[in-house]
């Protein structure tokens, strides 16, 4: 094992950990907002760590860079999704509750 | 006796028909097959003018059930258009919507460019592509634009009808060249397969945004940014 | 297209096409005859981009226009990878020991950042640092849900609109107010 | 290879017969649409699994082009039933 | 080399196309494009006629890779019939939707701009349908045909025709998943598509069997056979007047022709009798149901909608028979019968929504019990529902008589004398449902009529009255030379 | 080794798929149904990827999370508005 | 190497299937969606995953399309049409 | 193609085609549309006259057209259908005329002619059938042309009756083509040939033979107003007078006798049928069917009615020739087709004109109508007698021929029925001429039009029943000489019997 093998271990141990966190808050964490935060950020890193242990397995520089594309995608459409829905809920959309 | 009906007897039934599909299948697919048609259409992949199989499939062998299937869109396009106009558009989006939308709609566009082009020797190719287009549309909807950013109704009709029109006119223009319907020749093969994706991008993108709308082109509303 | 100035027109439009074109490269790769379609691609993109900012004042009143400045990039970064980081983790911390740590409230935040870009960065990116979570904007009135209402939310949501207006190269406005009673309650 | 071709075979089945079952037992357009979605999500399956030749293999081309041609058609048969909803829809509205 | 079997499909394709882009000459545009699409089908039926089977390989690449197209008898027969409908509906289209009725111009207006693409489009798809040679390929067009039918049908834009199309376009979605699932099962099993190639190596069995079972099953959907033909009146009875006669008289026949096709060119050969039976069993339901709630039906429109799900059903009934017999002429005489049969209610029905779209509009409703009036007045019409009623009900000298006295011979040869119950106790019931609307043309009142008050719309309905009743009755005779090509004898 | 875990990734696929199926086609609540629906495209999406058809995950992947989505949620919001079947006209309308 | 790909890949799936059980209770509509976007992200590691494991390239891109889309879903659902009211007085 | 070869289709065409012409016609083009009337009845009675003359030096016309394989249309001449073609040539003529007069002023006329000249192409049809398809096909197409004649009027009465009409045709029609295709799924095309065509039939099919000839029975006995299936003619009454005249004379009844003459002798054969007993049961039905219209018509107050019923009795004279074995009886039946048409229009007419001019129609109205309208009360006079089977007129020539061929062949009961029969005419058309001769005029007539003319009533009313009641007299008188009815039944009977 190389030491860019090694690193895409911990990488993508370390990653899966951070979703598993964020699926646990998703069913542990006792309203909507709470939930959202375990999404947003335990997600966001999770896939962050994902795409650097990913990295070093990429055929190249442009496939690696790809990746990076898009995590920062998927951070950005999350926030903007996060933020969506905390605003739909923050003020109370009468379809919202149920 | 309904309850009967959906409770018992329909589950049964599904379950009967269930067990008779599973062994067929089984029966089917561990039959003499073999390979099927993949080798023989694998093996020719090089004469086609592109090099990803499933292009190939799509745009050379089967091209004609491709044509076909952007005229199942196009009526699609013309029935929702028939039955009236357009609900009212979103909200505007706020800011932080805004952000976004401004820059992942011209990533989209950019998605869809090399989709497009990346169709010819992997994955993706004007479906997907058109896919993208369309979904921009819908991100300019769902921000607030009230016609999802697709232009006036006579350009709209014109784009809508472009995968069609291209592909019935090269079809047309080898046929009367004497090579046969949609039998492109080797050499001009790539391009006039990309000819055909292009234009089918654009419709396909088209067709699905303006579908999203859900009504046909609205005289009236604003094509510009609200 | 009615962009202020000719000069910032052809500036904006010089800085999304290289953009766009350095896009098209990292997904396409440097294949000259793959232009035939990226050619367009990238002015299509460039073009909806001038379309969808057309008309739009790029910053709040009562500031200049804000942009990306490289050294702020590269300090923020960083800076904000970190703080992804630590975010995680917090919230891993949280939920995953057996009784959960948290004291969920929202607070309103008054946001001094005046240019588009720039707010939409601070808003996004206060979703990504531990414990907060941006869930409304009005007018300059930023809603943050925090996990932990007892943490210094005030001192780090400061820290970070200053990354951010560096970033962009705005200068804040020390005198407003940044202290607003915390909305009271939880979020049901 | 031939196991995971009966495994997702199978299980498009499934798929196939829960969307049948929906279909036939749901009044509301939205699950009858949803359903035929996952009916033809069970038949595509099918067409996929027949051509999977296994992780080294390269897969027969052809049933992908007709899945992808199905998933065209649904979605163009999806938009417009929804049309015809939203038609529904408006008239209840007057 | 022009391949005219692709220049029949391509024709009304780029007519749509056409019409789409240029809305406000859409009636100008769409009529030259359905004489053009006309004339190319037209000339197909004419070659094969002369030349035998018709087949081209698109792209040039050969069975198994390429799609065929094919036009043996079967295909030219039925491209004929619907080529004639098809003009015939053009033209009376450019009538029925032009003439305006109080104020109604600007709706009539845009319905005529949505009409004209999506009618292409739907006959785009039915040529496409009669000359497909390859199973997957006959469910693009299955679709093309499913939604445009639907969205065509839903035009008139009631509540009603709405909510009934929207069944309609379900109803046939389920039936086209059905059929691509048995697709699905035989290319797995025997790796192609090419229906010739498919009939060299199908074998009985399970796997053919419950293909077979997937394939009719939802075609039967889409041909509204009883007791799947619930969604049938309604979408028929409610879509405008043009459009209802392409519907009964083109649209669910297609789903009948494929059922043909498929069963004498796959499954016929490897299917026990028992599945015959069933469909003939099914048909005879049909026959019995359909005439009965003909004869209920208040509505002309309805009545007419419901005489197609009878008719319908008398097509089935010829597949026991040919199960039955052995192969030769006999055999022989009864696909061609059958065939004849489905012609001639083409024509009949279409000619007869025509016109009930004619007595509709005068009337301004289509109840039967109150239109004695309109009938009257417009004796043109009134006399192609009766041309159209004599094909229906089997009256000579109409093809429907031919048609049916060689089913009754062949069902007495082989003694299957409950065929002949149900099809005459049918043709009695349609005399009573026929006569019941022509008893409405003979009114007390005095009419000084003309006997032609719109030509646009009269004269191609009383054409295709006219074709049904007396020419394929008195000249059925070709028909059989052009199913000498391929498919008999 | 990696064919057992191949079979057991393929297991918890197909499980979460089916799950995802029948819990979008037993909900009666609309939105509901839509968003488990999406949910089911985009694991179908991994179905298409796992058995080596990434044009099919492509289209699924776009089409699934971009247009079907946003459609049938569009259409859920105006289900939530007229949850009862309209009164059907008379059966003697006319056009 | 290909292996342990697989196991993480089953973790995710595992992520995905517990998200799974968020959507299934609810209670809320914005729960669900959150889920549904957990799925998405998860997906997305997923698909880069079997990229690997695959040997398919274009896998990367089916990830891209999965990014650029992961924020549609969730806008349709939080988006009101211009006719509706803000429910909240 | 020779003229032999044509001439059967083109007497059928010769009234089809001007039928259709005047269909197109505006209401207002009276003088086209009866010149197209009038110049398509010449031409086919030209036409007719040729044939006759041919048929007489033994010529072969026949018309062959291939529908299907294994099914043609036939159209070729024998006696029997120059019989019959002759009789409906000229009695549509002479109706044609009456109608022209009868319908003046009415509405919708070209619809009217136009159905009524398809109506005659099918009956001429029917007479040329040269197979059983051909014969169930124009038997069809006249069910199908007099529907709208019978509802013409439009009246709730006349909508009725056709609703009536249309059931019992119809259902008589269904199961005529079930017998006709049953025959030919057993011995294969059934062609009409004198003789007939089973008599080398296997013996394994007959059963079957004999019970398919109570299914073409029961088909053709609809139209032929055999008792029970009758009902529809006295319904039918509240059409028209010419239309009246058509189906009592002309067209409708006269298909059913025919048609039921071509099966005894042209399909079964008179050998085979007697051999079954067919004939003596179709000479039961017969016979029932003679008494009962007798009796029935006794009871009718409304003339149209006793008319009818009139008929119903009358044409089983027809059947009851066929159904005697033996030559006289059948030149007695086929003879009748003839004088029965005859006689019946010339009461139609007279019928019509008494309704028509002075409002009658009731018995119980005419009284002293001789002396109002003597011309046609003179007409009505000869054609009762010859019903009665009074001397010299023509009826009396049917019922002595099927006498003395009753009394040939041994079966006396059906002199019995002879005698009642007539006993029975005599009671109910003797008190009609009664009042109107003896019977003082009434001080005004129910419903009297103005006088057009010098004449009693119109030219075009007066003329055809006075034409007819001289053909019926001359019939009678000059029954021997050549060309007469009964010379051309007998050639008839003589080929039938081949003796």
């Amino acid at each position: 094992m190389t030491i860019a093998e090694g690193l895409s271990f911990g990488l993508l141990g370390a990653g899966a950990f951070f979703f598993m966190a964020g699926s646990v808050g998703l069913i542990r964490l006792p309203d909507r907002f709470t939930r959202l935060h375990a999404l947003t950020k335990a997600d966001n890193v999770g896939l962050g760590l994902i795409v650097l242990g990913l990295m070093p397995l990429a055929a190249d520089v442009r496939e690696a860079l790809k990746l990076g594309l898009i995590w920062i995608l998927v951070v950005i459409a999350g926030a903007t999704g996060a933020h969506l829905i905390a605003k739909r809920a923050l003020r109370g959309d009468g379809e919202d509750a149920q | 006796m309904t309850r009967f009906v959906s409770l018992v007897l329909l589950p049964l039934g599904l379950a009967a028909i269930g067990v008779v599909l599973i062994w067929t299948f089984y029966l089917a697919a561990t039959g003499e097959a073999g390979a099927r048609l993949a080798d023989l259409a694998l093996a020719r992949v090089p004469e086609t003018g592109v090099s990803n199989p499933v292009t190939s499939v799509l745009l050379n062998y089967r091209a004609y059930d491709t044509l076909l299937e952007l005229a199942v869109l196009l009526a699609a396009l013309l029935g929702i258009w028939s039955l009236g106009p357009a609900a009212p558009g979103f909200q505007r989006g706020g800011e932080i919507l805004q952000g976004m939308v401004d820059w992942f709609v011209p990533l989209l566009i950019l998605a869809a460019g090399y989709m497009l082009w990346v169709g010819a020797y992997a994955p993706g190719g004007a479906f997907q592509a058109g896919a993208l287009l369309g979904s921009a549309g819908v991100m300019l909807a769902l921000a607030g634009y009230p016609s999802a950013g697709l232009p006036s109704e006579r350009l709209l009709r014109l784009l809508s009808i472009l995968g069609i029109l291209a592909f019935c006119l090269v079809g047309l223009v080898l046929m009367v060249l004497g090579l046969g319907f949609l039998t492109y020749p080797p050499e001009l093969a790539k391009w006039l397969i990309l000819l055909i994706e292009t234009g089918a991008t654009l419709a396909i993108g088209v067709t699905l945004a303006a579908a999203y709308l859900g009504g046909r082109p609205d005289h009236t509303s604003e094509v510009d940014a609200p | 297209m009615t962009h202020r100035s000719p000069g910032l027109l052809a500036k904006r439009l010089f800085l999304r096409g290289a953009l766009f074109a350095g896009v098209w490269v990292l997904l396409v790769g440097p294949d000259p005859v793959a232009w035939i379609v990226g050619g367009p691609a990238v002015i299509g993109a460039t073009v909806a981009s001038l379309w969808l900012i057309k008309g739009r004042p790029s910053a709040r009143p009562g500031s200049p226009g804000s942009s990306l400045s490289l050294t702020g990039l590269l300090r923020f970064t960083p800076y904000f990878l970190w703080e992804s980081v630590r975010g995680g983790l917090d919230v891993a911390g949280r939920v995953m020991v057996p009784r959960l740590r948290i004291r969920p409230g929202v607070h309103v935040y008054r946001m001094r950042l005046r240019g588009r870009p720039a707010r939409v960065m601070f808003i996004d990116s206060v979703s990504l640092i531990p414990g907060t979570l941006s869930a409304d904007l009005r007018g300059d009135q930023v809603s943050v849900h925090a996990l932990d209402t007892r943490a210094p939310l005030d001192a780090e949501l400061r820290r970070l609109e200053e990354r951010v207006a560096g970033l962009f190269g705005e200068v804040l406005d020390h005198q407003a107010g940044v202290d607003s009673p915390p909305a009271a309650g939880g979020a049901r | 290879m031939i196991s995971t071709q009966l495994f997702y075979g199978g299980g498009g089945i499934l798929l196939l017969l829960l969307g049948l079952w929906s279909f036939l037992v749901h009044a509301p357009l939205l699950r009858k649409l949803i359903a035929l979605n996952v009916m033809g999500a069970g038949v595509f399956h099918i067409l996929v699994a027949t051509a999977y030749r296994g992780l080294d293999t390269p897969p027969d081309p052809v049933p992908h082009a007709l899945v992808l041609t199905g998933i065209v058609v649904a979605v163009s048969a999806t938009a417009l039933a929804l049309a015809f909803g939203q038609r529904l829809d408006r008239d209840d509205d007057r | 080399m022009i391949d005219s079997l692709a220049l029949a499909i391509v024709a009304p394709l780029l007519g749509a196309v056409v019409v789409t882009l240029f809305p406000r000459h859409a009636q100008r545009l769409g009529v030259a494009a359905a004489v053009v699409s006309a004339a190319a089908a037209l000339a197909i039926t004419a070659v094969v006629w002369t030349d035998g089977v018709l087949r081209s390989e698109l792209g040039g690449w050969g069975v198994p890779l390429a799609i065929t197209l094919q036009a043996d008898g079967l295909s030219a027969a039925l491209l004929g019939m619907a080529s004639l409908v098809a003009l015939s509906v053009s033209v009376y289209a450019g009538g029925y939707f032009s003439s305006p009725q109080d104020g109604e111009r600007l709706a009539d207006d845009s319905r005529s701009r949505h009409f004209w693409p999506l009618w292409l489009l739907l006959w785009s798809a039915l040529n496409g349908l009669f000359l497909a040679g390859d199973l997957f390929n006959l469910y693009v067009t299955l679709e093309l045909l499913g939604l445009s039918a639907a969205a065509l049908g839903a035009l008139t834009g009631s509540r009603e025709a709405v909510e009934a199309n929207l069944r309609y376009l379900l109803v046939g979605l389920l039936g086209s998943l059905f059929y691509l699932l048995g697709v699905a099962l035989i290319y797995t099993a025997y790796g192609v598509l090419d229906i010739g190639l498919l009939a060299e190596v199908i074998a009985p069995g399970p796997v053919a069997a419950t293909a077979m079972a997937l394939m009719f099953g939802g075609l039967l959907l889409k041909a509204a056979l009883f007791p799947m033909h619930f969604w049938l009146p309604p979408a028929h009875a409610n879509a405008p007047a043009p459009v209802s006669a392409v519907l009964s008289a083109l649209v669910v026949k297609a789903a009948f022709y494929l059922v043909l096709r498929l069963w004498l060119d796959l499954y016929g050969p490897i299917t026990p009798l028992g599945a015959a039976n069933l469909l003939g069993l099914l048909g005879a339901a049909a026959v019995l149901w359909g005439s009965w709630r003909a004869l209920r039906a208040e509505r002309l429109k309805l009545l007419a909608a419901y005489s197609t799900v009878a008719q319908m059903g008398y097509l089935f009934i010829g597949f026991p028979l040919i199960a039955a017999t052995a192969a030769g002429p006999a055999r022989d005489n009864l696909i061609a019968a059958i065939v004849l049969l489905a012609l001639t209610h083409g024509f009949a029905k279409a000619g007869f929504f025509l016109a009930a779209g004619m007595v509709q509009k005068t009337a301004g409703h289509d109840r039967i019990d109150n239109l004695g009036g309109a009938a009257q007045g417009l004796p043109a019409a009134a006399f192609t529902i009766g041309l159209a009623g004599v094909a229906l009900i089997g009256l000579p000298p109409s093809g429907t008589f031919i048609a049916k006295w060689i089913l009754l011979e062949q069902s007495l040869i082989l003694g299957l004398w409950w065929w002949v119950l149900v099809m005459m106790i049918g043709t009695l019931l349609a005399v009573g449902y026929v006569f019941r609307v022509l008893s409405r043309a003979f009114n007390r009142e005095p009419t000084p009529y003309r006997f032609v008050n719109d030509a646009r719309a009269e004269i191609p309905a009383l054409l295709l009255g006219a074709l049904s009743a007396l020419v394929l009755g008195l000249a059925a005779q070709p028909l059989w030379t052009l199913l000498g090509q391929g498919v008999i004898g | 080794m990696t064919t057992t875990l191949l079979a057991a990734f393929d297991i918890l696929l197909s499980l979460t798929l089916l799950a995802l199926a029948a819990a979008a086609l037993t909900s009666a609540e609309p939105r509901r149904a839509v968003i488990l629906f999406i949910a089911f495209g985009l694991v179908l999406a991994l179905v298409w990827a796992r058995l080596r058809a990434p044009d099919l995950a492509l289209a699924e992947a776009a089409i699934g999370a971009g247009l079907s989505g946003a459609l049938l949620l569009a259409a859920t919001r105006r289900a939530k508005a007229h949850t009862k079947e309209g009164a059907s006209g008379s059966p003697e309308g006319q056009p | 190497m290909t292996a342990y790909l697989l196991v993480i890949a089953l973790v995710l799936m595992l992520s995905i299937a517990i998200g799974l059980v968020r959507v299934a209770i609810g209670p809320t509509p914005s729960d669900r969606m959150m889920a549904a976007q957990l799925m998405g992200t998860s997906g997305i590691g997923v698909v880069l995953l079997l990229a690997q494991v695959v040997e398919v390239g274009g896998l990367v891109d089916v990830a891209l399309i999965f990014a650029l889309l992961a924020a549609v879903a969730v806008t349709a659902f939080t988006r009101r049409r211009a006719n509706e009211r803000e429910a909240k007085g | 193609m020779s003229p032999d070869t044509l001439l059967p289709p083109a007497i059928v065409l010769s009234s089809l085609l001007p039928g259709l012409l005047i269909f197109f016609l505006k209401e207002k083009s009276h003088r086209l549309r009866t010149a197209l009337n009038l110049g398509g009845a010449v031409v086919k009675l030209t036409l007719v006259v040729w044939m006759i003359k041919g048929v007489y030096d033994g010529h072969e016309f026949e018309y062959r057209w291939a529908l299907a394989p294994g099914l043609e249309l036939v159209l070729s001449a024998d006696a029997l259908s120059v019989l019959f073609v002759a009789l409906s040539s000229v009695l549509w003529l002479v109706t044609t005329v009456y109608a022209i007069g009868y319908l003046e002023d009415s509405p919708n006329r070209s619809r009217f002619f136009g159905f009524f000249s398809i109506c005659v192409s099918a009956t001429v049809g029917i007479a040329l059938s040269g197979n059983l398809l051909t014969f169930v096909l124009f038997y069809e197409i006249l069910t199908l042309a007099t529907y709208p004649l019978v509802a013409h009027r439009g009246t709730p009465d006349a909508a009725q009756g056709a609703k009536v009409y249309l059931a019992y045709t119809m259902s008589g029609g269904a199961v005529l083509l079930i017998g006709a295709i049953g025959l030919q799924s057993l011995v294969g095309p059934v062609e009409f040939t004198q003789g007939g065509i089973l008599g080398d039939s296997a013996e394994a099919l007959r059963p079957a033979l004999i019970i398919l000839f109570f299914v073409l029975l029961a088909g053709l006995g609809v139209k032929a107003a055999l008792v029970p299936l009758h009902g529809w003619l006295p319904q039918a009454m509240v059409a028209p007078a010419p239309v009246s005249a058509l189906l009592h004379a002309v067209a409708v009844v006269k298909a059913g006798a025919f048609g039921l003459i071509r099966v005894v002798y042209d399909v079964y054969g008179v050998d085979f049928a007697h051999a079954n007993g067919l004939l003596f049961a179709l000479g039961i039905l017969a016979s029932i069917t003679i008494v009962y219209g007798s009796v029935k018509a006794l009871t009718q107050d409304s003339l149209k009615k006793r008319l009818a019923y009139s008929t119903v009795s009358q044409v089983s004279y027809i059947a009851l020739g066929a159904s005697i074995f033996g030559p006289i009886a059948t030149i007695g039946g086929v003879v009748h087709l003839v004088h029965q048409g005859v006689m019946k229009i010339t009461l139609f007419f007279c019928a019509g004109n008494y309704a028509e001019t002075l409002g009658i129609h009731k018995v119980s109205e005419m009284d002293g109508v001789g002396r109002r309208m003597p011309l046609t009360s003179l007409a009505f006079t000869v054609g009762a007698l010859g019903m009665i089977g009074v001397p010299p007129v023509a009826g009396f020539v049917s019922k002595w021929y099927l006498g003395l061929g009753a009394a040939d062949s041994g079966a006396n009961w059906v002199l019995i029925v002879l005698v009642a029969s007539s006993l029975l005419n005599a009671a109910y058309f003797l008190p009609i001429l009664f009042r109107a001769w003896f019977r003082a005029e009434p001080g005004a007539w129910p419903k009297e039009h103005a006088r057009r003319g010098r004449l009693e009533t119109a030219g075009a009313l007066l003329w055809p029943p006075v034409i007819t009641a001289v053909l019926a007299l001359t019939a009678g008188l000059f029954a021997a000489a050549p060309f007469s009815p009964l010379e051309w039944a007998a050639l008839i009977a003589e080929r039938e019997y081949g003796r």
